[in-house]
């Protein structure tokens, strides 16, 4: 079996007393690339900011390239290349774009590379060399959704998360990002992709994950891309 | 025997007025321990305690009399002030405990003077502040027939700071001055807040300088700053300010600046150097906190040594009436000079034989005392700051 | 006059950026307006200016049954009968579900008390699925009931006009699917509506007419199925993967 | 031509304190979005400190040992501050209005210590330098020259720092926000903790400035604290040149209104005009909503 | 919003106070009991519109402070009846917080305290620079207390005001708790929440606002009134900084999420300040760390204690809810 990338055992967290995950485990292997799919609230915004140090795990452990992670602070987890693209691209408002990114180089590693980094994100995203002086606060959504990958990338990631990228994108800007994102991982960025799109995911991910009431619930997998039909099944099968 | 009777000494221990209240609460404790180390009085030892008016609301000082009144063993209440505008003295009347008490006369009277049978057990150690109104120009008089002032034209200006105390002091020295023929060429009126900047009062009066300037501003900083600022670029004035330059820091605060300003104080320390007390208390305080008090370590301890003597006569300290009785007879020399009430106002006497006005010239330091005669320490000089 | 929202000319810039650019279009009675467009086309300035929360346009009229509106304040726009939901679920986080819905009545419902209130208020979270939760805080219950629940409380409002932006974004598909039978239903019921969506299912499903926005401007207008064949419209805003969608 | 010389010198001075004051408040409200209230009580224990290690009633070590002293304590403080009345809530909704609460609990600990270790009479340090300079006709002390200079000289140094240094701009980003923060890999703690000791260093040696032209008293901070609240509101949340406009406007109107209206008039109308301003414009001279 | 309130708890503790005059007659707990009840009015109407206007109001302490010269001019100067106090300084304290809620309209956040704060200032510059009608900072004296016939308010330990006070704070309370659960609360609730979605549901911003304001002042108004003549004293340090900051601990130590918050603030906070006045200076020491240690360990104040420790136990009793597969 190949080296695990990232590998996740009944990991539980929560708001408060309230707990969202309920002993969620899974594991990556090192070159997958995995989609996640579920209901609304189910949690999957929450696995990843545990995932990504923002919020304690009550128990469980993550275990990133052979490294335990878990509750370890979020600085450290991004320097090791576990980065996390939030849900609902809120970046720095009234920063420029390029101060965005770069700060999105804050680790040691990525600050050196700042310069090259930012050329990358301005070649796969070429509006927003356009708009690199402009406050982020005044991007359209789709704007700022590239600026949130483009700073994901900044950080070197080893693994990239992107929750829900296309929420609120036009269908063409949909289709722009998807390319881009198989352009990230082409250029050798293992990725984990929340979507609520299945369309999205379909040449993308090797694998699908269905997260519902804070546990895996089922996956399919094949090699080289997914039927779209079986992920649809496998969404309505339990929603 | 074992008794004790306790001093409660009322005062607002932290804030802008935390050094009289913790001064005096010094002093009276000084005097309480030397009392108990010679024995007491009447087999009565002296415990000084401190009841706190915090943040000085009326609610907060009404809380600190009624811990007074809820003591047991309560002699006396001893205090700077218990309130800048003195209203607890309605609820110190009905306890009926002697109340003596060193400043604030203004507020006090005002209070007494219209009843002042209810009011038997409060007693001010600080005489009736009128004179403040009226003696300055005198002094000035002596000043020029001395020859050390020789003012090219009877001009002066005036700064009022907007408080009760100083704006009957204020209005009393601008009429008084114009009565003795003395032209005003300048006048103002601060607010009761700290002064930071005082140059454009000052590049005004110094636009036409006057003989001589009167400040009225009794917060020794605000006063302090005032001096600095003068001494940046002085006129050839005579400089007065209200009391403030006799706290004691603000020789510190000043340095060589304060050279040659004059000031006045009634109910202040009579000068160590004319009056042995004074030098005694003086010492012993500074040996026993380290540093010199301003006039309430002196007249809070007085007023300990008062009260010893009221005790000794009437014996039984938990008879109020009695006590105050004696109190109001009080007829003693201290530090300040002879103590004796006024029955109209409850305040001490005032003049020639009781507490009397003095006049003080800073120089290098000390405080010389040039008013009146029988005090005098020192002559007056011509500020330095005149070519 | 049967229009029951006009907009004539109006024009909005946020310094040298023009948001909205000399836009025209009516909303008929009964009508289900659908507006697509690029992210950043002024779609949600649009409905900002509408009900001049928190803003106006720069120039041009607004007439909703015939009447200028276009110098009323926001809240008179609202007696007026136009109601919007935002973009991101919205709420009054710590009052509870029904409370959401008591805030948004008008002051005829409490006319009569509290509790004929509470009654009213109870019949629109039921149309919503919503009453087992009615005790609940808002910021407690799940997305889709938050969406629907702000469309709840503009319907308490008693619109004539009723603008949903994006009412299905981050919706899953089932979701989606009930979010389309919700509009047709409160339609049915003879409100207009203006639905922006990128989810062009929806728009197509829901919609009369569809208008697409690009840079504030209108690039296209006419019957769903037209429109979404308009190449202007594919070049701009649905892209050539439009074709396997 | 005296209206003139007196309100710029005046104006001038107090503007430069105001600068001095509003800075390190400025600091961490317009980066960190957070109201610190010690920073008055700040400006007092620098200032006691100083006097301390410099006075020959102390440990009489000269004035630049106390400067630098100061500077390091108040340094610390700040952190003690953000560590122990801060970060616990950080992430809370009620976020601003808890710190006014802690902070101001701090500043009466502080206040109050200060009282209980250096006792109420009034202190002052020794100018920094002798002698006078002339300026516009008014004569000023030396020392209030050095502020004058001072002033725009730290706030631009506070903006380069800002602008072009990592840790400045990070601090920025921190205030912005606090979760991306954290996923760009930014220590949002440390940030603070870094924002706060630079603050309170800064508050710290505009007490030690004030320490030798006014008096050092436990509530040496007051009035400073509520001027440098004015100023910072005034020049608008997060814009440091706004700051330092509504210091020298501050400055200079006070000077203007002291010379035309008096003394007596001019506490009350800042506040009246401040608060007409401020209904004018709600985010201040170069705030954003 | 709130919890129902236990209508057997609030029973007992206007029985208990109701009763304390007649079991105890100690004039310095009596005081206490009235300064206490008066900070207990106070922090339950500032709650109006800090806690659930969410509108960081820093003027209410000069309400009061208005309200208590007002009562204190008019009566003592101008010769009013005493009995006319209570209108008076309710009259002067609404006046004042309509003329601080206009410009406090559109305002947010922090600038909303600064205002307050500076509107504050402001009245005391004026009572600074009235001298001749307020005494200046040596504070108003010699205000007429209230009588009726030969009975003074302040006979038998001046029960007369505490029962007064005590009224005021049995109306209070049941103003606010009626507030909170009245359409007039939710519409503010709903303002605090999200003014943009209150606005595009038809809440009126500006008429609610001035209502909120208009409203809380009712209380410190009254309350003002009552403390002028049962002090008979006003004095500048009502609008000082030290005052405003006592009361707003009793506010935020109690907690600003329910009716009881800060009354049990203000209680909490008075008897704790007695207690700890002999220790000078260093009770504000004591005092810091302890509001830090509760808002750190109890964020909803006095009043969160008991549902926290509620909640301790049945977590104690009930095991933590396990994985669950679904
Ligand atoms: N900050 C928070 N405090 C309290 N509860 C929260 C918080 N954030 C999320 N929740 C709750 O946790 C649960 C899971 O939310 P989460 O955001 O992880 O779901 P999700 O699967 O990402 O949903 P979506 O598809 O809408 O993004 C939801 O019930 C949500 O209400
Ligand atoms: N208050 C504002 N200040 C400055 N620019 C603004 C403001 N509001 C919107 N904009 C700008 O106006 C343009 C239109 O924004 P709008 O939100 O209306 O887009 P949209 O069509 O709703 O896009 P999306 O589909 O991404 O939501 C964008 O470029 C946006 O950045
Ligand atoms: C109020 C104080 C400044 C008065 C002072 N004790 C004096 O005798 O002048
Ligand atoms: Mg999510
Ligand atoms: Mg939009």
């Amino acid at each position: 079996m190949a080296e695990l990338a990232l590998d996740v055992r009944a990991l539980n967290a929560g708001y408060g007393r309230v707990p969202v995950l309920h002993g969620i485990s899974f594991a990556i292997a090192k070159g997958e690339n995995v989609g996640l799919i579920g209901p609304n609230g189910h949690g999957k915004s929450t696995l990843f900011r545990t995932l990504s140090g923002l919020l304690r795990a009550w128990s469980g452990t993550v275990t990133f390239l052979g490294e335990d992670i878990t509750n370890r602070p979020a600085a450290e987890i991004v320097e090791r290349g576990l980065i996390h693209v939030p849900q609902g691209n809120t970046l720095f408002p009234d920063l420029t774009v390029q101060e965005n990114l770069s700060l999105g180089a804050f680790a040691k590693g990525p600050r050196a590379e700042r310069r090259r980094s930012i050329e990358r994100v301005f070649a796969l995203f070429p509006r927003l060399a356009e708009r690199r002086g402009q406050r982020c606060r005044t991007l359209s959504g789709g704007e700022r959704q590239m600026v949130a990958i483009g700073c994901g990338l900044m950080g070197l990631p080893n693994l990239l998360i992107l929750d829900e990228p296309t929420l609120g994108l036009s269908p063409k800007l949909k289709t722009d990002l998807r390319d881009a994102v198989a352009e990230i991982i082409r250029s050798g960025v293992q990725t984990i992709i929340v979507e609520q799109d299945p369309e999205f995911l379909q040449t993308l991910a090797t694998r699908i994950l269905l997260v519902s009431e804070g546990v895996v619930h089922t996956e399919i997998s094949g090699a080289g891309g997914l039927e779209h039909k079986r992920i649809v099944e496998m969404y309505f099968g339990h929603a | 025997q074992d008794k004790t009777v306790t001093l409660g000494v009322l005062g607002a221990f932290a804030g802008p007025f935390a050094a009289d209240a913790v001064e005096g609460y010094n002093g009276a404790k000084l005097a309480a321990k030397e009392i108990n180390e010679a024995g007491g009085v009447n087999g009565y030892m002296f415990n000084v305690e401190q009841f706190d008016t915090k943040e000085m609301t009326p609610d907060a000082v009404l809380a600190a009399v009624e811990r007074l009144k809820a003591t047991e063993n309560l002699g006396a209440i001893v205090t700077p002030f218990g309130s800048l505008s003195g209203f607890e003295m309605d609820y110190v009347a009905e306890i009926g405990v002697p109340y003596m008490v060193a400043a604030n006369s203004n507020q006090y009277r005002s209070i007494i003077q219209p009843n002042p049978d209810k009011f038997k057990n409060v007693w001010s150690l600080a005489p009736s502040y009128d004179a403040y109104q009226t003696e300055l120009p005198t002094v000035i008089e002596e000043m020029i027939a001395d020859g050390s002032f020789d003012p090219a034209e009877k001009t002066y200006a005036i700064i009022g700071s907007d408080n009760p105390y100083s704006m009957p002091i204020y209005a009393g020295l601008k009429k008084a001055m114009d009565a003795k023929g003395w032209t005003m060429t300048f006048d103002d009126v601060v607010p009761a807040v700290e002064i930071n900047d005082w140059r454009v009062i000052l590049n005004k009066i110094r636009a036409a300088p006057p003989a001589v300037i009167i400040n009225t501003e009794a917060s020794s900083s605000n006063a302090a700053s005032f001096m600095n600022q003068f001494m940046e670029e002085p006129t050839e004035s005579l400089l007065f300010i209200q009391y403030a330059p006799s706290v004691p820091e603000f020789v510190d605060l000043t340095k060589k600046n304060s050279t040659g300003v004059l000031y006045n104080m009634l109910g202040g320390p009579i000068s160590a150097s004319v009056r042995p007390r004074t030098k005694e208390i003086g010492d012993k305080y500074k040996a026993e906190y380290g540093y010199d008090s301003s006039i309430y370590g002196y007249i809070c301890y007085e007023m300990v040594y008062l009260y010893a003597d009221i005790l000794k006569t009437v014996g039984d300290p938990m008879d109020y009436a009695k006590m105050s009785a004696e109190l109001a007879a009080t007829d003693k020399e201290m530090v300040h000079g002879r103590v004796k009430f006024d029955p109209e106002t409850h305040l001490s006497l005032q003049g020639p034989g009781y507490l009397p006005i003095q006049f003080y010239q800073i120089w290098d330091g000390d405080r010389v005392t040039i008013y009146p005669k029988e005090y005098a320490t020192g002559k007056s000089q011509t500020p330095p700051w005149f070519e | 006059m049967s229009d029951i929202l006009a907009v004539d000319g109006i024009s909005k810039s946020f310094g040298a950026l023009k948001a909205i650019r000399n836009l025209s279009f009516s909303l008929k009675q009964s009508e289900v307006l659908g507006i697509a467009g690029p992210n950043g086309s002024g779609k949600s300035t649009l409905f900002n200016i509408l009900t001049k929360i928190p803003f106006g346009p720069d120039s041009g009229e607004i007439r909703i049954a015939g009447d200028v509106v276009t110098e009323y304040g926001p809240r008179q726009i609202v007696e007026k009968g136009l109601v919007r939901s935002f973009q991101t679920e919205t709420d009054f986080e710590t009052l509870s579900v029904i409370e959401n819905v008591l805030v948004s009545l008008p002051d005829r419902d409490f006319a009569k008390g509290e509790a004929a209130a509470r009654k009213r208020a109870m019949e629109f979270l039921d149309s919503f699925d919503l009453a087992a939760q009615k005790d609940r805080p808002a910021s407690e219950i799940g997305v889709y009931d938050r969406k629907k629940l702000m469309i709840a409380t503009a319907l308490a409002c008693r619109p004539k006009i009723l603008l949903l932006d994006e009412p299905a974004a981050g919706l899953s598909r089932p979701e989606v699917a009930e979010m389309i039978q919700l509009i047709r239903r409160v339609n049915e019921d003879g409100l207009s509506v203006i639905v922006i969506e990128h989810i062009i299912s929806l728009l197509v499903s829901v919609s009369n007419r569809l208008i697409v926005l690009n840079f504030g401007e209108l690039l296209a207008e006419g019957a769903p199925d037209d429109v979404i064949s308009d190449p202007r419209v594919i070049e701009a805003y649905l892209g050539p993967a439009a074709a396997n969608g | 031509m005296l209206a003139f010389q007196s309100i710029f010198a005046s104006g001038l001075v107090l503007a430069s304190l105001y600068v001095l004051m509003a800075a390190g408040l400025a600091l961490v409200w317009n980066t960190l979005g957070i109201f610190n209230f010690t920073h008055g009580a700040l400006m007092a224990a620098a200032a006691y400190v100083a006097w301390t290690v410099a006075d020959p009633r102390g440990l009489d070590m000269g004035l630049a040992m106390g400067v630098i002293a100061a500077i390091l304590v108040s340094a610390v403080l700040g952190f003690l501050i953000n560590y122990l009345l801060v970060a616990p809530f950080l992430g809370q909704k009620q976020i601003v209005l808890i710190a006014v609460m802690t902070t101001l609990s701090g500043a009466f600990f502080i206040e109050n210590s200060a009282l209980l270790l250096w006792g109420p009479r009034i202190k002052q340090l020794d100018k920094f330098v002798d002698g006078s300079v002339r300026i516009a006709g008014t004569t000023i002390s030396g020392h209030e020259a050095i502020i004058i200079l001072l002033a725009p000289l730290l706030m631009l140094g506070l903006w380069a720092f800002l602008r072009f240094t990592w840790t400045g701009s990070a601090i920025r980003a921190v205030a912005q926000n606090r979760e991306f923060a954290e996923l760009s890999g930014i220590r949002v703690q440390r940030m603070y903790a870094i924002a706060f000791a630079i603050a309170a260093a800064l508050a710290g040696l505009s007490g030690i400035m004030l320490g030798a032209i006014r008096f050092i008293t436990p509530g040496l901070g007051g009035e400073p604290l509520l001027k440098a609240l004015i100023v910072v509101i005034l020049g608008g949340l997060g814009s440091m040149p706004g700051t330092v406009l509504g210091a020298y406007l501050v400055g200079f109107g006070e000077a203007t209104s002291t010379y035309f209206l008096g003394a007596y008039w001019t506490q009350a109308v800042l506040f009246l005009v401040f608060i007409g301003f401020l209904a004018l414009r709600p985010n201040g001279l170069f705030g954003k909503p | 919003m709130e919890k129902k309130l236990r209508p057997t708890a609030i029973a007992a503790f206007f029985a208990i106070l109701v009763v304390l005059p007649l079991v105890n007659d100690d004039s310095y707990i009596r005081h206490i009991s009235i300064i206490a009840i008066m900070y207990a009015v106070l922090g339950s109407s500032w709650n109006i519109t800090l806690g659930y206007g969410g509108v960081f109001n820093f003027a209410h302490m000069a309400f009061f402070a208005v309200g208590a010269y007002a009562t204190g001019i008019l009566t003592k100067t101008f010769g009013f009846s005493p009995w006319f106090g209570l209108p008076i300084g309710i009259t002067a304290s609404v006046v004042a917080s309509v003329l601080v809620c206009l410009p406090v309209l559109r305002l947010k956040g922090v600038y909303v305290i600064l205002v307050t704060f500076a509107f504050g200032q402001l009245c005391l510059q004026i009572v600074l620079n009235q001298r001749e009608l307020t005494g200046g900072n040596f504070g108003l004296v010699s205000i007429p207390p209230l009588e009726i016939g030969t009975f003074s308010f302040r006979d038998y330990q001046n029960i007369g005001y505490y029962y007064l006070s005590l009224a005021i704070l049995a109306l209070t309370v049941a103003a606010v708790s009626w507030f909170s659960r009245s359409r007039f609360g939710w519409r503010v609730v709903a303002l605090r929440d999200n003014e943009a979605y209150a606005v595009s549901r038809g809440v009126p911003l500006s008429r609610i606002r001035l209502l909120t304001f208009a409203f809380s002042a009712i209380f410190p108004g009254a309350i003002g009134a009552v403390y002028a003549q049962y002090v008979r004293s006003a004095s500048p340090d009502m609008f000082g900084f030290s005052f405003l900051t006592l009361a707003l601990s009793m506010l935020l130590l109690g907690g600003t999420g329910s009716v009881w918050g800060p009354v049990a603030g203000a209680f909490v906070f008075t008897i704790l300040s007695e207690v700890m006045a002999p220790l000078g200076p260093g009770r504000y020491l004591i005092t810091a760390v302890l509001i830090v240690l509760i808002l750190r360990f109890f964020p909803k104040g006095l009043a969160g204690i008991p549902s926290l420790v509620a909640q301790q136990v049945r977590a104690a009793r009930k095991p933590k809810p396990a994985a669950e597969a679904a």
